[in-house]
């Protein structure tokens, strides 16, 4: 379904640029409005970050609900999706991620013909290394499972990685490569594109996109909600979806809730740019590494949680330590590259490290949280389901396993690292 | 980052190792409701702001409890399990 | 070229180099930037996106255009600033960026395209058609972009790391550092002085002051050698502090042998940890320049770096030169290039109401609005008040648009840094990061007087917060001119006027970014890529923000900031990363009988950090299988021997041992009878297994657990948890056993046989029944001797404390071998406990129940234990989970495969007909079957029915059958026989 | 009859010397791990001859007592028994070498986080830290000798790190 665009926007080509090139870029209208909140919208969605922004979007084009407001604290896109590793793909195999990662990757495949924004969108390939016997048979799993959702994946015995990845140490390493298990249809989005190019096509459908507006309490009358309190002042709605992964926490207290999550911080890292020299996703579970190299040179990498519970968005050395050993230890080659910048995100940690994607027992107030360090890749299916939940009132069937009270019940608990409820080993 | 273990005093952070929020010493008795149990297991207040977590200084295998700022990492101070039960 | 008599290079000790393969001469201490200009070579790199030809503009780590790859050696480092990197004999330096030359770049006809690339054009096209992405579009964007390249060889990984510990770290060593460094260690203090620079002295070295009367450098020289022979001060040349991380720890790269031959001795760099209990910030500030139109050009450079290429290497850029500023630096710019013997071309003021005391074209109030030239400058244009232009001839022009405290460290923690009108830029919040006291001109404090004072300031904060008392220093006279400025930040005219540089970015990017509605400083940063080339925008942010708050109408601190983020000069992988490639990765673990397996053929496997055989080949044997096969024919049929150090052993003693082993396994012991052994299953608080292993009685207070190898450090911190936090009321005690002991396994039917030549007691049925245990003399030695079975047949282990391992492991085997047996392997010890139906990690996975693996019988009812509560979920215990199973082809050729998936016969191998999975394969030679150890929906409940198993990945699909997961000797005669 | 031939784990490995700085063996008797239950730690102490406080080396009647964690010391000398205690015999478990000579703490310091300067490391402290990645325990004997213990499997990643880390401190002299 397509709907008629509300605010005076423009269609990206090449052609267009090509146009604007010759006038001297002067053509180009702003990529979104700077509305002043109405008194009353139909949906709110707390939070302007990817999940936010596609929930926005896919609320306009899939279910024509247009007076829709998005509140965000800060700035469109700044939390994390904009500070991560840009990693895409949909290697789960627990029923309830599988159908749910596939979906986002047809998402994906069909993003930039859809919001008419490049966010580059490359599918170079992911490539996961094992290095022992009982991990390839883990990986095998892996594999067939994705197969089985109808995805693709090929198990890589040690010479099949050499022929793609010549460069890591296959002579000396403490933890050998065996294998991998490659996801050729994985690989990496350009991360401030894909928040801006939904900001885009929201604003473009009518949604409000109301920067600088923090949300300061959640208005609840008779077991239903009725509104949000925001440092611009009260704004009414029939519907509120909180989708603020990082305060997932902070944001549902405002609702009374206690939610099964703990914000722990992950790091990333990107050196100077370089000529080409890695062309693949490379994942190394063994030293909790992964690499890729963004189309500007930069190698883009990260590691694990730092572990504790923080909101500082920063991390600290040993981790950062952590991380160039295992670069160190996997690719030797990659010695000489030097670290430009490392950020930190806040990532909501989940018992089971799987998100929720849920009503609550408050009417009108869906949640959307628990993300873990899983995000990015989640932000096209995550909105289409958390609007779907918040039009229909009934669960997608691509995120039905996304319940809140399975942690309850102990039903479909999806714990694909199988270290259990503790929130920071996911 | 640095935490003082109850033991051997202050530390860099490097040689501990974090479980979560303190309430895990609060496990529920037999005769608690399973509600009680699930919220216990899963459940956080998760603050941005003061906290109260478990570490584990691995080298002498001291527990404790430090009371920490989750926005500024600053750790007000640190109980050994024994001072925490109290 | 060169100026005489100037410098602080040792002019009796030239050096030889190579830039782009052209031979360069230069003396020690030069860095290859200013040898270059020595040399009278402006033109050092291209710009990332347009390949524009560029030179140095800077003389330190802020350096955005001079970017080079250095040799020799395989250790090429690309993207270094040819501002940091000191000459040596041999260095081969080279320009990147460019093909086939830096002077002609083919890639430079980006330039003449320039109008259609304006900030973000990427993200508005290249959409169409959707496969050219991949194919065609990414792989041009990728091969045009980047800077230098690695060279592709793996780094040797000669770095290394420290630590370092003081009461006070001074970071920067210029007036205000070495004042600071002073104070605190005449009160006592620990102190690290740490500086980028090669030498002492900072600013001081840059220009034409005295302090005490003497040059700056030699002041300095007096100071820092004043203050090394003292004890308790570390002075740390070319170390840059590149973070500031939580309760005063600090990240700083030392650079240690860069400047010196590469070769096997001392380590390139040397990665700190520093902990300090106060430091002081005393980085000084950067020189910003000023965007008008072409301002790119080779020879133009900042204005403070040409009094430090003057001052500190006897080094000119330019024989006319002019000067460009909007402050008092241009003046003194302008006289000490005078003075030098420099011809000033013209200095130009946007002051209206400035005046000069020299003799050169002076035009208050004019603006440079064009400039010529193009692989160097050769002149430039500029407008004066009244409105009329004027061409100047100038081979380089010295620009100084004031100054930027270098407040980067302060900002590490998310601190932002504060706006001052006074002198128009940003400067550190109070406390931004706790511990750290800014000082000197990082602190926004100008003149040296102020400061050297502000050094002695910073240091009595930080002994006053230390609990230290504050000795007496006195003040060094100097010069205290004021700094004044009017802030000046875009020059308005037509053309293009770069703010970053390296990444290309210009003022019409940071006004088509505020016409988009990128007004957000972070949007408009990440929209026009301003400030995130390799210098992160040290020279040019501040720029770019008053232009976007200029754009948008606001306030400067209004519009913010964006963050600083550590590193604050980039560090190669290799530095923080140093020692750590190959087997440095992790510590190695091994066995007592670790050389003996690898002398006999054995590969060895990882299993945890330890090292394990595999298998133990003999001759003849053409595949692992075939030896595999044999060891476990061997085991069945007469005796193996196998090491089994590896497994976790925790010692727990107390009077309350029994008790608290109750709570913690969900079966019983403290009814264990001494001497005895029960297999015990230990759950997460979640009710999911956490491991499982014996756990043996040997004492009434004494228990001995065993955990499965990955778990033993796990499990370890679990139960002191345990102990310390939840039942602190039980008395007990807790020590790791791991290491004490060396043991082996011992089984098959010779089992009993071969101890009794080894054990000086008589090992017989009677004493010894199966589970049973009891300490033992091996040839004299004190040791223990479990009976227990990891394999189904009779089994022992024998322990004895590590030192006799190897010899154990020598004579177990000579007598194994007299029976016809002899070791077997991880392969084998894997057969053999799948045709059991034993579990290991590969199915307690961290997902499975006691329920699905058949062992609900084993959690009490009786009695509370850690997991209880939650394994009693309704979906943990629901009969439709997958639960453990064995499985057999239905034609014993189709060898099963672990991680394949099992569905109904005749349904599509879907998700959502999924019915379960394979954990564990192997091929029985006992049973001459293949078979597995998988999870099934209502397993149990479904033995005898035949499945479809699939393993996409293998390209298998056969028909298996559903067993019970015991598929040899179910009634467990053989191993309690 | 066979009999059993005991081997140091260092066993070949050392002594290693490079610079100003000398690795030995120095593996004691034996080791034992005393942990008193509740309420017994002064009749342990008694019976023992004193017992380590948090950091601390105290000399015993079997020999050196070092602080290894909350209530419980390890006792490098000879064997011993001790009523009231929680007592193991762990001379195999861990391997002792030193590290003596004028660069011994800078090369320490490129593999532990501890801080070694002497108003917090004086000589008889004893503290239990990382070495590299592993958890050792570190006591300072001498004003320029460390006795380093880690687990017996370990002794070559010890030796290692060590080895690697004086040749590092030694090169720096030639610069």
């Amino acid at each position: 379904m397509q709907f008629a665009c509300k605010s005076a926007s423009m269609r990206y080509s090449g052609f267009k640029v090509f146009l604007e090139g010759l006038r001297g870029q002067s053509g180009w209208k702003p990529v979104w409005r700077d509305p002043e909140p109405k008194q009353e919208y139909d949906v709110i969605i707390i939070g302007g970050g990817g999940h936010g922004l596609s929930t926005a979007y896919y609320l306009a084009r899939n279910h024509g609900i247009t007076n829709v407001a998005v509140l965000e604290k800060g700035y469109l896109g700044g939390g994390n999706v904009g500070r991560n590793t840009t990693i895409v793909r949909a290697n789960y195999f627990l029923p309830g991620n599988s159908e749910f990662y596939s979906h986002s990757l047809k998402l994906w495949e069909g993003l930039e013909a859809d919001l008419n924004y490049n966010v580059m969108h490359s599918q170079r390939g992911l490539i996961n290394l094992f290095h022992s016997d009982g991990q390839r048979d883990a990986f095998a799993r892996r594999g067939n499972a994705m197969i089985n959702q109808g995805d693709d994946a090929i198990l890589l015995d040690r010479e099949g990685v050499r022929r793609h990845l010549p460069y890591l140490d296959f002579d000396n390493a403490r933890f050998p490569v065996y294998g991998g298990l490659f996801h050729p249809r994985g690989g990496t989005a350009r991360h401030d594109a894909v928040a801006w190019g939904y900001a885009r096509g929201a604003d473009q459908r009518g949604v409000d996109l109301i920067q600088q507006c923090e949300v300061t309490g959640i208005d609840i009358e008779n077991g239903r909600v009725t509104g949000v309190q925001t440092t611009r002042g009260a704004i009414r709605a029939k519907k509120v979806a909180m989708v603020v992964a990082g305060r997932s926490s902070e944001v549902a207290a405002m609702a009374g809730m206690r939610l099964p999550i703990e914000s722990h911080v992950l790091q990333a890292f990107v050196t100077e740019g370089l000529k080409p020299c890695i062309d693949h996703v490379v994942s190394f579970g063994m030293g909790h590494f992964y690499i890729s190299q963004s189309d500007k040179g930069g190698l883009v990498f990260g590691g694990d949680i730092d572990f504790y519970a923080s909101y500082a968005q920063r991390g600290n050395l040993p981790m950062k330590e952590h991380v160039m050993e295992a670069g160190m230890a996997l690719m030797p080659m990659i010695g000489q590259a030097r670290v430009l910048r490392s950020w930190g995100g806040i990532m909501d940690m989940s018992p089971d490290g799987s998100p929720i994607i849920d009503k609550t027992h408050i009417e009108g107030l869906t949640l959307n949280c628990g993300w873990c360090y899983g995000g990015f890749k989640a932000v096209p299916a995550s909105g289409f389901a958390t609007a779907h939940l918040v039009a229909t009132g009934e669960l997608h069937e691509t995120a039905a396993g996304f319940r809140l009270d399975r942690f309850e019940t102990g039903r479909g608990l999806m714990d694909e690292e199988g270290t259990g409820a503790q929130h920071n080993l996911h | 980052m640095r935490l003082t273990c109850p033991h051997c005093g202050d530390r860099d952070l490097r040689e501990f190792t974090y479980k979560g929020d303190a309430l895990a010493l609060l496990r529920p008795d037999e005769t608690a409701n399973p509600q009680e149990w699930v919220d216990y297991v899963h459940n956080r207040d998760n603050p941005a702001g003061t906290t109260s977590e478990l570490w584990y200084h691995g080298p002498c295998g001291s527990w404790l409890v430090a009371v920490r700022d989750t926005t500024t990492h600053v750790t007000h101070r640190t109980l050994s399990l024994a001072e925490a039960g109290k | 070229m060169r100026v005489a008599g100037r410098g602080l290079i040792d002019r009796d000790r030239p050096i030889r180099f190579s830039f782009d393969g052209k031979p360069i001469e230069a003396f020690d201490g030069d860095t290859v930037a200013s040898a270059l200009l020595a040399n009278d070579v402006a033109l050092m790199g291209r710009s990332f996106k347009y390949h524009r030809p560029r030179g140095v503009v800077t003389a330190g780590s802020d350096e955005p255009n001079a970017l080079i790859s250095v040799g020799p050696g395989i250790d090429i480092a690309p993207n270094t600033q040819a501002t940091m990197q000191e000459v040596y004999d041999g260095l081969i330096a080279r320009s990147q960026n460019r093909w086939p030359s830096l002077k002609f770049d083919a890639m430079a006809i980006n330039d003449l395209f320039s109008p259609f690339l304006a900030a973000g054009f990427y993200y508005k096209t290249f959409m169409w058609p959707r496969a050219f992405w991949e194919a065609l579009y990414e792989p041009i964007i990728r091969r045009a972009a980047g800077l230098g390249a690695l060279s592709g060889a793996p780094d040797p990984d000669r770095s290394e790391k420290a630590y370092a510990h003081c009461d006070v770290l001074v970071v920067g060593a210029g007036p205000s550092g070495l004042m600071a460094a002073e104070a605190a260690a005449e009160a006592g203090a620990d102190v690290i002085l740490a500086t980028e620079e090669n030498r002492v002295g900072g600013r001081l070295l840059s220009e034409r002051e005295t302090i005490d009367g003497e040059s700056g450098d030699v002041w300095a020289d007096a100071r820092v050698a004043r203050l090394a022979a003292r004890g308790n001060v570390r002075v740390m040349t070319r170390t840059t502090v590149t973070g500031a991380y939580d309760n005063g720890t600090y990240g700083a790269l030392e650079r240690v042998a860069l400047h010196v031959t590469p070769g096997e001795g001392p380590p390139p760099t040397c990665f700190w940890r520093i902990t300090a209990g106060r430091a002081i910030l005393a980085a000084g500030a950067l020189e910003r320049s000023i965007a008008f139109p072409m301002n790119d050009r080779p020879g133009i450079m900042s204005a403070a770096a040409i009094r430090t290429y003057l001052h500190r290497y006897g080094v000119s850029p330019g024989q006319r030169i002019a000067v460009f500023g909007n402050n008092d630096d241009a003046h003194r710019t302008a006289a000490d290039l005078t003075e030098a013997g420099i011809k000033v071309a013209a200095l130009i003021d946007t002051r209206e109401d400035a005046t000069t005391s020299g003799d050169w074209p002076f035009y208050p109030g004019a603006d440079v609005i064009e400039t010529q030239g193009r692989l160097r400058l050769e002149g430039i244009t500029i407008r004066k008040p009244g409105g009329g232009t004027l061409r100047i001839g100038a081979d380089a022009l010295a620009v100084s648009g004031g100054w930027n405290p270098a407040v980067h460290l302060t900002c590490h923690m998310n601190g932002r840094p504060v706006w001052n009108e006074d002198i128009a830029a940003f400067v550190p919040r109070e406390n931004a990061v706790p511990g750290l006291i800014p000082c000197g001109a990082a602190n926004g404090v100008f003149s040296s007087r102020a400061c050297l004072e502000d050094g002695i300031r910073a240091a009595s904060d930080a002994l006053t917060a230390l609990g230290r008392k504050s000795s007496f220093v006195a003040l060094p006279e100097a010069d205290d001119t004021p700094y004044r400025l009017s802030p000046k930040w875009v020059v308005e005219a037509p053309g293009r006027s770069w703010l970053d540089l390296q990444n290309d970015v210009t003022t019409k990017d940071v006004t088509l970014a505020a016409k988009e509605n990128f007004r957000s400083v972070e949007h408009m940063k990440r929209y026009t890529t301003q400030g995130m080339a390799t210098d992160q925008g040290k020279g040019s942010n501040v720029t770019a923000l008053a232009l976007l708050a200029d754009a948008t109408g606001r306030t400067i601190a209004d519009t913010g900031t964006t963050t600083f983020r550590p590193p604050y000069t980039p560090v190669a992988i290799s530095s923080m990363g140093a020692g750590h490639s190959g087997k440095g990765f992790a510590p190695e673990r091994f066995t007592t009988s670790h050389a003996a397996s690898v002398k006999a053929g054995a590969p060895m496997i990882e299993a945890g950090l330890w090292y394990r055989p595999s298998y133990f080949p003999e001759p003849g044997e053409a595949t692992w299988r075939e030896a595999c096969d044999r060891e476990v024919r061997m085991v069945r049929e007469r005796v193996g021997v196998a090491d089994v150090s590896t497994l976790g052993k925790i010692d727990i003693q107390g009077p309350d041992a029994g008790a608290f082993l109750d709570f913690v396994y969900t079966n019983t012991f403290s009814t264990l009878k001494e001497g005895r052994v029960r297999y015990g299953l230990m759950l997460r608080e979640d009710g999911h297994v956490m491991d499982d292993g014996t756990t043996a009685r040997l004492g009434a207070n004494h228990y001995l657990m065993t955990t499965t190898t990955a778990a033993a450090g796990p499990v370890m911190a679990h139960l002191e948890f345990v102990a310390q936090g939840l039942r602190p009321d039980l008395n007990v005690r807790l020590v790791s056993a791991t290491e004490q002991w060396a043991q082996f396994a011992v089984a098959g039917p010779k089992a009993q046989a071969v101890l009794d030549t080894l054990v000086d007691e008589d090992v017989t049925d009677a004493d010894w029944p199966f589970m049973s245990c009891r300490d033992v003399h091996v040839s004299g030695v004190p040791g223990r001797l479990f009976r227990i079975s990891f394999s189904g047949e009779r089994g022992y282990e024998l322990a004895v404390p590590a030192r006799y391992g190897a010899s154990l492991w020598r004579l177990l085997l000579a007598q194994a071998e007299s029976f016809g047996g002899g070791a077997y392997g991880m392969e084998a010890l894997n057969v053999l406990r799948i045709e059991k139906g034993f579990i290991t990690h590969a199915e307690i996975h961290g997902r499975t129940t006691a329920f699905d693996i058949g062992m609900q019988g084993m959690m009490s009812r009786k009695k509370e234990f850690i997991g209880k509560a939650l394994a009693a979920r309704q979906g943990l215990l629901d009969p439709s989970r997958e639960r453990l199973v064995g499985l057999r082809p239905k034609d014993p050729q189709n060898e099963m495969t672990a991680g394949g998936f099992l569905f109904e016969r005749g349904a599509a191998p879907t998700r959502a007909n999924a019915q379960g999975y394979t954990t564990s394969v192997c091929y029985s030679p006992t049973l001459e079957t293949p078979l597995a150890l998988g999870f099934v929906k209502s397993g149990p409940d479904r033995l005898g029915e035949d499945m479809r198993f699939v393993d996409h990945l293998r390209g298998l699909d056969f028909a298996v059958e559903l067993t019970h997961p015991v598929a040899f000797d179910e009634e467990g005669g053989r191993m309690r026989g | 009859m066979a009999k059993l031939i005991a081997r140091p784990a260092t066993d070949g490995l050392l002594p290693i010397e490079i610079g100003k700085a000398i690795l030995e063996d120095a593996q004691p008797q034996a080791i034992t791990w005393v942990a008193p239950f509740n309420r017994k730690k002064s009749a342990v102490s008694k019976t023992l001859g004193g017992f380590p406080g948090p950091g601390e080396v105290v000399e015993v009647k079997a020999g050196r007592a070092l602080s290894v964690g909350p209530g419980q010391a390890m006792i490098l000398g000879a064997p011993l028994d001790c009523e009231g205690a929680a007592v193991a015999d762990q001379s195999d478990a861990w391997t002792v070498v030193a590290l003596e000579g004028a660069a011994a703490r800078d090369v320490l310091a490129r593999v532990t986080p501890l801080d070694l300067r002497d108003a917090v490391f004086p000589e008889g402290g004893t503290a239990r830290t990382l070495v590299g990645h592993m958890t050792a325990s570190l006591t300072r004997v001498g004003p320029f000798r460390f006795e380093i213990m880690v687990f017996r499997s370990m002794t070559q990643t010890l030796i290692h790190e060590l080895e690697r880390a004086m040749k590092h401190v030694d090169a720096r002299t030639k610069l």
